[in-house]
């Protein structure tokens, strides 16, 4: 790791957490080199906030922290800005809408259990901006973890009238296949003709998603003696 | 072939011993079936394959000594079906080519029997072609790239409410994204997803909505009796299943008096 | 409307703006009062690349415009902040999106011909799923194969302003040359919005077809004797 200005580390992470920022998550940056002390990581933050004070954005101490937020008076200026007409969104989102959608109420805990990867808090929120998901109620356990459900909006984007009329997960599967055969066909165009007793000597491939984490997991076992 | 995962080991790793990544498989291994098919199912078809067996030899790919690199590959297709692996076609059809290319360089070179395109030339072309481009995707692989090397420098705008807009999702990628969690899901036995009526989990998050606004409620007025015989049972088994979940407490203040449902 | 330095709202905005910007998007910012020139524009972004040279994010252009980002050498800090792990994509994903991009416009099947084995329409599904390729037109041969392209978002995410900043193809660095021109043709019609929304690029997308006929590309020839 090459040494880098504190100043420049500091002002990157405001950047690009998403949320305001303490001297405490500055510090649980440097987790592989020794941390900085606070009073260097406060001189850090009052030399950036003395060199932004005369551009578009400006350093901010707020209640949870500090962040960079735009001067109020570019506001005329910046509501002009079009937002994306389609806004992307990743298989993250996807994926904890569709496990909240069965398994509700559901804790984040247990959604990234599911998924076997963190939930951020960026996804969470965003399903809750598109009003797809709700907080029902909180757990009684340490920390009262927030159960999320789905919304009517959610069921209405996907023309839904009740949560049963999503496809039993045993099924999903079978009809996918059977989907994408269907779909095989409506793209047949692309398609060469394939001879019955060709397809015979190749077997479609199977999906494999467990072999990658055996091998990962679970290297080759060489025997000792 | 790992087509079906983002998450892989690094494509140049076939194995890993002890903690050490071992690039290429020592002779006279015994390796287990199951390592095997996970060793033959890393090569990315038949022109990966063959790349690996010249280059494990350090052979130049314009100079491939036809008959030892076919014997190698028949061995390792003979391998794959001795094992029942899924064996793609193209496997077998690159076998026959080199069979081809092999029994003919056994034949006297006439100038009329020579083909337009000679098997031999074409598949130094496509092997050379194919390096080239796994070469890339190497190279592509390490250029910095957003989420990983990069992020992206936001800013909040507090004193404009963000418009929100939905993304344009489709039901089927919606659906699609399920099957995946399902599959991954799968690799943690402990978090199998149940099949479970999906109706009570609504149900439960219903209760949870009419006990968020009301805080206590009359166990009775959850039913509601137009739903019929199976709304009760829906009804009932979200109540309970809320009640393990510790998420409801069901009291009864005094024998007789009305059960009553609170968070 | 008080008088703001022009440099001040260009900062600002691509700050918020969640996108990189092009010179057009700037000026539609100028809604109620007189647009400044391109050519201030183009001046005022210079400044804020000199002004954020030695800080810790910097303003990059990319193929779809400019963004503020951070320096790549302060990731080994920055990951700590970033609760999702980065995706990590496998060989036939890599290799099929090389193809792509060193080769296009290109159909499927010879994306297959040059990788010597299937591409599974889930690699081409995700690939569109990722924004990364779209179709830009179809061949004039049976079957009218769709001819795939890179997208801007493409060489957006892998930092890239545009293709011949891809690293050489050893070998074949003239013939890359000459397909770069050919596809900077192609490529003009997309002008500022790249098309996110999926249905667009490809209607007749809807379930990955699991099922590949393999033995549909056969990139040998093999004489019958």
């Amino acid at each position: 790791m090459t040494e880098q200005p504190l100043k420049n580390i500091i002002e990157a992470a405001l950047f690009t957490a998403g949320k305001p920022l303490t001297i405490d998550h500055f510090i649980d940056l440097f987790v592989e080199v020794e941390p900085p002390e606070r009073r260097e990581i406060r001189t850090a933050l009052q030399a950036l906030q003395e060199e932004y004070a005369e551009r578009g954005i400006e350093l901010l101490q707020v209640a949870s922290g500090y962040r960079f937020q735009t001067k109020a008076d570019l506001t005329p200026w910046l509501k002009h800005l079009q937002p994306e007409r389609s806004p992307r969104y990743s298989r993250a989102v996807l994926e904890t809408i569709a496990i909240i959608a069965y398994r509700q109420p559901i804790t984040r805990r247990e959604i990234e259990s599911i998924r076997g990867i963190a939930v951020s808090s960026d996804i969470m929120k965003r399903l809750q901006d598109y009003n797809w998901i709700r907080i029902l109620a909180r757990r009684d356990t340490p920390g009262h973890p927030a159960l999320y459900g789905t919304t009517r909006a959610f069921l209405d984007y996907f023309n839904l009238k009740n949560l049963s009329d999503l496809p039993p997960l045993t099924e999903l599967r079978e009809n996918l296949e059977k989907q994408s055969e269907l779909f095989e066909e409506l793209i047949a165009p692309e398609k060469e003709i394939v001879p019955t007793n060709l397809e015979e000597i190749a077997p479609e491939k199977k999906i494999v998603p467990k072999k990658e984490i055996l091998l990962k997991t679970n290297p080759f076992v060489i025997t000792q003696p | 072939m790992s087509e079906h995962s983002e998450v892989e080991v690094s494509s140049e790793a076939k194995a890993i011993v002890q903690g050490t990544q071992l690039d290429i498989l020592p002779i006279d291994l015994y390796v287990p079936p199951d390592a095997l098919e996970v060793f033959l199912e890393s090569f990315e078809g038949p022109l990966d394959l063959l790349l690996y067996l010249i280059q494990r030899q350090n052979l130049d790919i314009l100079n491939i000594p036809i008959a030892e690199v076919t014997r190698q590959y028949l061995q390792y297709v003979e391998l794959m079906q001795e094992f029942n692996l899924d064996l793609a076609a193209e496997y077998l059809l690159m076998a026959a080519m080199l069979m081809e290319i092999k029994s003919r360089m056994l034949l006297p070179s006439t100038k009329e029997n020579e083909p337009e395109t000679d098997p031999h030339e074409q598949l130094i072309k496509q092997l050379r072609e194919y390096a080239q481009y796994k070469e890339a995707a190497q190279d592509l692989d390490t250029l910095p790239r957003i989420e990983r090397d990069i992020f992206l420098a936001t800013v909040e705008r507090p004193d404009i409410p963000k418009e929100v807009i939905i993304p344009d999702i489709s039901w089927s990628v919606l659906l699609e994204a399920m099957r995946e969690v399902i599959e991954r899901a799968e690799l943690f036995t402990s978090h199998q997803i149940m099949q479970e009526p999906l109706s009570v989990r609504e149900r439960m998050s219903l209760i949870l909505e009419q006990l968020n606004s009301l805080q206590r409620i009359d166990f009775l007025m959850l039913f509601k009796l137009e739903e019929g015989r199976a709304g009760v049972v829906v009804t009932l088994l979200a109540i309970l299943e809320l009640a393990k979940e510790s998420l409801i407490q069901i009291i009864q203040e005094q024998p007789f008096e009305t059960i009553q449902v609170e968070l």
